[in-house]
């Protein structure tokens, strides 16, 4: 018989052992799946996890982590404290295909213009799209107590309707033969978000991906408003007790989350991506809500769970390529790899007692 | 019938079996949330449903064994989450986004070989000459017997939740597990039981979208069908009854737009597109303008972890 | 003697038995042919987003001399990438970019809707053809129109019924759109969407006919699937490699059609009576012999406007932009 | 011997980390016999009683019911073998009905139609009517309570456990209810009571057991002892009343004058033309049946809730409009009756808790960012001052007693020196000692000048405490009466009578 005894207080040395227990049980139970399709397991995960970080490409991969860990990051910074007041935005990735859109679109209007001036007002136009397509859940959830989860949800879908719109509509190329899909914004100067130093991949938007760690860490952590935030989801009349207006707050939470994921839109759009096209939208908004739990809705948490969710996509794609590893078989990985954070995470919060269950 | 070019009586026949899988789905998450967990992986037991269940029907070329396959399999899924959130307490809303991303795969790992197979047929119920009866025929007496067993199931939820004792205590625990503890019921068994029937449900959803309703298997193929569910229990504000309007509405709503572009309409196709989601959005809002209590209609103690600490 | 490495980036898993499953079959063909000469690797399910400049960049950097990236999205990346490592050859498929060490390759698609065109115009008993099609660009437009256009030559009271799915592979939404379609009273279910879930709805209503799309279908033939256009990668796939082995490989742009196998007709089925079956067989064969163009004048576009000249037919280049319905069609193309 | 006693508990212990909540105790009741359970907060006492209702497994020990070795794998057979118990926190679900939650507490409930009438019947005859289709969540705390004993009643137990029944109840509810008890308990039915009341223990209980530290420290006979030497046998010392010390009352400082307010829930009450006026070291005593707007009360005069404008005035400024830190800051305090989630955080640590309310009137936070340091001094100086005993300023709220938390929100409004401060059920659950130092804490930071508005249902703390009272009905507040020569029957005339409340015709 075992029994869970709450701790008082969390564990500090479990909290920051159990996640390597995790990678580390998952490097077992993934080896054993590996095994079983007929691939060399411990070549396998030297693949996935070793190989992008210090194998023979590893300068380029480096890079590319955190042009996958970014995105990733800055979106999850922003819903992390929307979580932590309990205001539930699960449409990030509908806010981050409105940013992409806006703030492509305020670039496409300048075309052929060159500005300094450009890029900034993109960013603007991208942070603006983003926290106006939060707010429609908020101001619902305000007016008539909506529910936000299902708002946002829904969202999501209008938005990929937009941007198919988008796509095959008022933002195609001109000159694109009539195929769908804006211009790239990577060969429009003004426009484009590019690599800030050659060869690490860090562009405009991994910077501000740290920002918003940064700034997650001192509002949520050391400010009076961020402690206020927390207060909101643990006792939300103890939060009204200490001057909290709940309509502020959602409007805060939902306004910040669709800000930042709107602004990884753009980042991508005028970045990685370069282009508005149908699929542009890569699933990061449902990816970052993984990313923010993972990470336990704390922004350093938050920064190491985006690299290691970026380590296994890329360290996945190698293992597809090399070893031939199926799609699947590497989703399957990373789902056992959140299963055994998750669970793990129980040492944290409890003590483990075997035994003795009752006189 | 039709209204504007619209034939509403094959309408109303395609959007039952349209919203089938979707209604299944929606009425065991309803389960679960009641016996208040939160598990947001009905995608993943849906698709694991679709996978075994079509899997298995091939194999032994009976699709009654197949839905069973498809239903066993969900509840599986839904067994690992309950492992990790009623055993290991884990947050419910992560371990239910990583059901999705787990089901997704496994699907598709195991569905491998089964692509591009025809799976045997499901038959319909023969009514004999009552489908032929107009109007009425077509829209009740057309259909397979998952159709109808889905709207008994429906009518067994609702039932079993206003009438029986079981559900009672099932919707107990969902709003104060506290008190259901002290009172002695077992909160975790209760919950863990509740998941597996919801994850069987969604499993039977998914099956029948393998089976009847593509047919075929193809990973990925339930497309955002469990969100949709999902985001029906909130919209019938966890009434068994409003989930089956919600999941017909929806259903109909998709069809329609599909049915208008057929018929010519020149109504933009990205409008109709997002009908069903602007749509529904839209009857939340006034559903919850009318009663503003709607928000606590949601189980209290919904996607909190027990403990009991004793 | 070293291995030459080949790569393929699929846009859909390789199970989805149309676009990515067909350009897996070219793969493996390629590696039938050549043996232990090659080595082919491939990554599948990669979005048309951020992830494939990365994907065919790992794939460059593994050493993979010949790289097939096997979806429109795809272009711009191939070519920021072709930029950065000459010395690899890239093929893209259905683009329109090349590069020194850049070629494009596409079908010819709408040769094998003239055909179903055909076969759907005598069938018809309710002369209303329904298709099921994915997002309006121009290969889509040129399969529609081709469709069209030759229903209504064997059968003026054809009409087409067209509903837009906007998706490449989603078997619920395709399977209500044919359900919508049939509703509509069509008795042809032509899709350029890739899953059989058409075909599924079709055999359940009846008496509907269905062409396969990408790969034949034939698990639903002799009804409802009466014949099929096959993407056919392998022929293409395997002179390429050919070229690159024997160090011939050029950039350029390839655009083949049924007679270069690249576009497959599969089997007529019984379900089509031998007339017909034979009516077809030689528009077949007059496009492969280059007798015949699916698209001769003379042609109006919908709005009236003048398109082609009495037996004028289209260059290439103006027929891969085609954004318009020819005259006819009563649907409205969404813009 | 063992045949006159219907339970018989010997040597139970129960240890949790870090602390033994019950140490080898033994105790019998008879039956027909009203036993008390006396004991300080954290004593042991819930404990004990969840052991015998088979929530909690002893460590060790045995218990005999009836003579028979007893012992209860989970309440359902504890509920077999003839014990019932009304839990300290209510174990009710608000979102079903009346019938429904007593349903969920029997074993074999009849159907819902048959146990509709048998709730009448029942409540009836106990004079605790009932109507069983209402919602839990829109009843009063002592209409919830009724639920919880009619639930218990109907299940003819043979011992009836009651876990601090009295802390939600009026005068008038506390008298319904102990004549039910008493009625129970002529029929032969055994009740094992716990309060902090001592004056009820000594009018209801035949025996006492009194625990000290989760052990047994002495048996009596409630009757023959004084409240006060009950409370000195459970402190194991001498017991401080409170010390009433001369007080000069100021000028007025605080004014509400006809303050309207709409319900704050469905079944709320609104409140109506409130008027008062409070002087510098005055206390006002509010008293009345809780439901009857106290919470909104306080909700509207800490700032949660913002009223017309010209209704709430501080210093004659009007401060209708002002939310909960602008009245903090102008020196308005508030401390709702419910700790755990209104007045403290429960997962979250005292530090924090002492931060919740106070970077107002503290130096806690330097432009809005927090001083952690300060905030931590700031919760180590309530302990220390409020006697909240717990290891530390880094434990979580909700692992402290009621009594020490209570201790402690009183503490950290009280040392913010606030101008006015308004406290909502200060005493709630809290064991005499701790009442007490609570209590004292009030009136000396009146005496330094301070107004207080006490709102209590409990009139023997209003009348040791205030200097005027008034009462809470239905949302109106009567005109306040100077507490002095008060009789019971003007208080009872002032509360208008109990609220839908009647005695059963004897
Ligand atoms: N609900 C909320 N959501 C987000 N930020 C908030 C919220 N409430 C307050 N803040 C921020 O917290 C800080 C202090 O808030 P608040 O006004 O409640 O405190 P205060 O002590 O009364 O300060 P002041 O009245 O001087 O502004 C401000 O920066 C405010 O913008
Ligand atoms: N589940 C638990 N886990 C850990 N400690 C507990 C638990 N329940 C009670 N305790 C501790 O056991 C001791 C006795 O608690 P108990 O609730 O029995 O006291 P009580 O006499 O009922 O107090 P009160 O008068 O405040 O109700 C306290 O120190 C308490 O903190
Ligand atoms: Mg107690
Ligand atoms: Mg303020």
């Amino acid at each position: 018989m075992i029994t869970l005894i709450k701790r008082p207080t969390p564990s500090r040395g479990w909290s920051y052992t159990t996640p390597l227990l995790a990678v580390l049980a998952t490097m077992i139970a993934g080896g054993l799946m590996f095994a079983a399709l007929g691939k060399d397991p411990a070549q396998a995960i030297r693949m996935i996890f070793w190989d992008p970080l210090f194998g023979p490409n590893a300068a380029y991969f480096r890079g590319q982590l955190l042009v996958k860990a970014g995105p990733l990051i800055l979106i999850a910074s922003g819903l992390a404290v929307g979580f932590r007041a309990g205001i539930w935005n699960i449409g990030a990735e509908g806010q981050y295909i409105i940013g992409a859109i806006c703030g492509a679109s305020v670039a496409l209007a300048a075309y052929p213009a060159e500005s300094h001036l450009l890029f900034p007002a993109m960013i603007v136009a991208g942070a603006l799209g983003g926290w106006l397509w939060g707010m429609i859940p908020a101001v619902l959830k305000v007016l008539f107590n909506t529910s936000e989860i299902l708002v946002s949800l829904m969202l999501v879908y209008v938005a990929q309707n937009l941007l198919a719109y988008a796509a095959f509509g008022p933002l195609k190329n001109p000159q694109g033969f009539g195929f769908p899909g804006s211009r790239n914004l990577q060969q429009y100067p003004s426009a484009h978000n590019p690599e800030l130093i050659a060869g690490t991949g860090a562009h405009w938007g991994v910077l501000a991906a740290l920002i918003a760690v940064i700034g997650a860490y001192i509002l949520m952590h050391r400010h009076i408003a961020g402690f206020r935030i927390r207060v909101a989801g643990e006792a939300p009349r103890a939060a009204r007790f200490a001057g909290v207006v709940p309509a502020r707050l959602v409007m805060f939470c939902l306004g910040l989350s669709g800000a930042l994921a709107g602004l990884a839109g753009l980042f991508e759009v005028s970045g990685p991506s370069g282009q508005i096209t149908d699929g542009f939208n890569a699933g990061y908004g449902f990816t970052a809500i993984i990313v923010a739990f993972l990470g336990r809705l704390h922004p350093l948490g938050i920064l190491l769970a985006g690299l290691l969710m970026a380590l296994t996509y890329i360290g996945g794609d190698m293992a597809q390529m090399m070893l031939g590893l199926p799609g699947a078989a590497i989703q399957v990985f990373q789902g056992m790899l959140l299963f055994f954070l998750l669970g793990f995470d129980v040492l944290t919060n409890y003590r483990i007692r075997i035994g003795r269950a009752r006189a | 019938m039709t209204l504007g070019g619209i034939d509403i009586i094959v309408l109303t026949a395609t959007l039952m079996a349209a919203s089938t899988p979707v209604l299944l789905a929606a009425t065991g998450e309803l389960i679960a949330e009641k016996a208040g967990v939160l598990n947001l992986g009905v995608e993943g037991m849906m698709i694991m449903g679709a996978m075994a269940g079509f899997a298995v029907a091939v194999t032994t070329g009976s699709p009654v064994a197949g839905f069973l396959a498809g239903a066993v399999a969900g509840a599986l899924m839904a067994l690992l989450f309950a492992v990790l959130t009623q055993v290991l307490l884990s947050n419910q809303t992560a371990t239910g986004l990583a059901l999705t991303l787990f089901g997704l795969g496994l699907s598709a790992l195991f569905g491998k070989g089964y692509e591009g197979v025809r799976p045997p047929s499901t038959g319909k119920v023969p009514f004999g000459p009552l489908a032929d009866i107009p109007v009425i025929g077509p829209v009740l007496f057309s259909h397979d017997w998952v159709v109808y067993a889905s709207l008994i199931l429906v009518a067994v939820t609702w039932a079993f939740l206003r009438f029986t004792r079981a559900g009672l205590i099932l919707r107990a625990v969902g709003e104060s597990h506290d008190a259901a503890h002290a009172l002695g019921y077992r909160v975790i068994a209760v919950r863990i039981a509740a998941l597996a029937f919801g994850g069987a449900l969604a499993g039977l959803g998914g099956a029948y979208l393998s089976l009847v309703r593509v047919p075929q298997w193809t990973e990925g193929m339930t497309a955002g069908a469990g969100w949709i569910a999902l985001a029906i229990v909130v919209f019938a504000s966890w009434r068994a009854e409003r989930v089956l309007i919600g999941a017909y509405l929806f259903g109909g709503i998709t069809a329609l737009q599909l049915q208008l572009q057929a018929a010519g309409y020149a109504i933009p196709v990205h409008l109709l597109s997002m009908a069903p989601y602007v749509i529904t959005i839209v009857v939340l809002v006034i559903l919850s303008a009318i009663h503003r209590r709607g928000a606590q209609a949601a189980p209290a103690d919904l996607g909190r972890s027990f403990h009991a600490s004793a | 003697e070293e291995q030459l490495k080949v790569g393929f980036i699929y846009v859909g898993p390789v199970g989805d038995m149309g676009w990515s499953y067909q350009h897996d079959q070219g793969r493996q063909a390629i590696e039938a042919e050549y043996g232990d000469k090659v080595a082919t690797t491939f990554i599948e399910s990669v979005p048309e987003g951020p992830d494939a400049e990365r994907v065919l960049t790992q794939l460059a950097l593994e050493g993979n001399k010949l790289i097939f990236a096997t979806s429109f999205g795809y272009m711009d990346a191939v070519m920021n990438v072709a930029a950065k490592f000459p010395d690899v050859k890239f093929e893209h498929a259905t683009g329109y970019k090349t590069a020194d060490n850049v070629a494009v390759y596409d079908a010819k698609f709408f040769q094998g809707r003239a055909i179903q065109g055909t076969i759907a115009g005598r069938m018809t008993k309710s002369n209303k053809i329904g298709y099921i099609a994915s997002f309006p660009i121009p290969e889509v437009i040129q399969g529609i129109n081709s469709a069209y256009l030759h229903a209504k030559k064997v059968n003026p009271d054809a009409e087409m019924k067209v509903v837009w799915a906007y998706t490449w592979f989603d078997p619920a939404k395709e399977a209500d759109a044919a359900a919508a379609l049939i509703a509509e009273g069509v008795d042809v279910v032509m899709q350029h969407t890739d899953s059989t879930a058409p075909q599924a709805k079709a055999q359940e209503a009846g008496n509907v006919i269905t062409f396969g799309q990408a790969s034949d279908m034939s698990a639903f033939a002799p009804m409802p699937r009466v014949t099929s256009t096959i993407d056919n990668w392998a022929p293409y796939y395997v002179q390429r490699v050919g070229a690159m082995l024997d160090g011939t490989w050029a950039s350029g742009a390839t655009w083949g059609g049924i007679d270069t196998g690249m576009v497959e007709i599969g089997e007529i089925s019984s379900a089509v009576p031998e007339e017909v079956k034979a009516e077809a067989m030689a528009l077949k064969d007059a496009i492969a012999a280059g007798t015949y163009h699916p698209f001769t004048g003379p042609l109006n576009k919908q709005d009236g406007s003048a398109w082609l000249a009495e037996g004028e037919t289209p260059d290439d280049g103006a027929l891969a932009g085609m954004n318009f319905y020819v005259e006819g069609i009563t649907a409205e193309l969404p813009k | 011997m063992t045949g006159d006693k219907l339970l018989q508990i010997e040597g139970l212990t129960k240890a949790y980390p870090g602390v033994v909540a019950n140490d080898g105790v033994g105790f019998s009741v008879a039956p027909g016999e009203v036993h008390a359970l006396l004991g300080e907060n954290g004593a042991g006492k819930s404990t004990l009683v969840k052991m015998i209702y088979g929530l909690v497994k002893p460590d060790a020990g045995t218990m005999r019911l009836m003579g028979k070795p007893y012992t209860p794998a989970e309440p359902r057979a504890a509920r077999a073998s003839g014990v019932a118990m009304v839990f300290q926190h209510f174990s009710l679900f608000e979102a079903l009905n009346v019938a429904e939650n007593v349903a969920l507490g029997m074993e074999n409930p009849p159907p819902m139609g048959d146990l509709a009438k048998r709730i009448r019947e029942i409540s009836n005859a106990y004079g605790l009517p009932l109507d069983p289709e209402r919602l839990v969540g829109d009843l009063s705390a002592g209409e919830r309570q009724r639920v919880e004993i009619i639930r218990c009643l109907l299940q003819d137990p043979k011992l009836l456990i009651m876990d601090e029944p009295t802390s939600v109840l009026t005068p008038q509810e506390v008298g319904i209810l102990f004549h039910t008890l008493r009625k129970l308990s002529s029929e032969g039915t055994a009740i094992l009571y716990i309060s902090h009341k001592l004056e009820e223990i000594r009018s209801l209980c035949d025996g006492a057991t009194i625990l000290r530290g989760g052990k047994v420290v002495a048996t009596c006979t409630p009757r023959d002892k004084t409240a006060r030497e009950l409370a000195e046998m459970m402190v194991g010392g001498e017991f401080k009343a409170t010390d009433r010390a001369q007080r000069t009352l100021g000028h007025t400082i605080f004014e509400v004058k006809d303050l309207d307010l709409a319900p704050m829930s469905q079944f709320g009450p609104a409140l109506k033309k409130v008027t008062l006026s409070l002087r510098a070291g005055e206390v006002l005593g509010v008293g009345g049946v809780a439901g009857n707007g106290q919470e909104e009360l306080l909700a509207t005069l800490s700032g949660e809730r913002v009223s017309a404008p010209g209704t709430v005035l501080l210093h004659g400024q009007d401060i209708s409009g002002l939310g909960p830190n602008d009245r903090r800051r102008l020196g308005l305090q508030g401390a709702p009756e419910e700790r755990l989630g209104h007045a403290a955080v429960p997962a979250m640590s005292l530090t924090d808790n002492a931060l919740l309310t106070g970077t107002v009137r503290r130096p806690l936070t330097n432009r809005g960012f927090l001083d952690m340091k300060a905030a931590r001094l700031f919760a180590e100086e309530i302990i220390k001052n409020f006697d909240v005993r717990t290891p530390g300023p880094h434990v979580a709220a909700r692992a402290l007693s009621g009594g020490n938390l209570q201790k402690f929100v009183i503490g950290r409004e009280v040392l913010q020196y606030p101008e006015v401060l308004i406290v909502n059920q200060p005493t709630w659950g809290v064991d005499a000692a701790a009442a007490a130092s609570i209590r004292q804490a009030l009136l000396d930071l009146a005496s330094k000048g301070a107004a207080v508005i006490v709102i209590s249902q409990d009139l023997d703390e209003l009348m040791e405490i205030a200097d005027r009272f008034c009462a809470l009905n239905e949302g109106r507040l009567s005109a306040p009466r100077d507490t002095e020569g008060l009789t019971l029957d003007e208080i009872g005339l002032m509360l208008g009578g109990a609220h839908g409340m009647q005695e059963a015709a004897l």
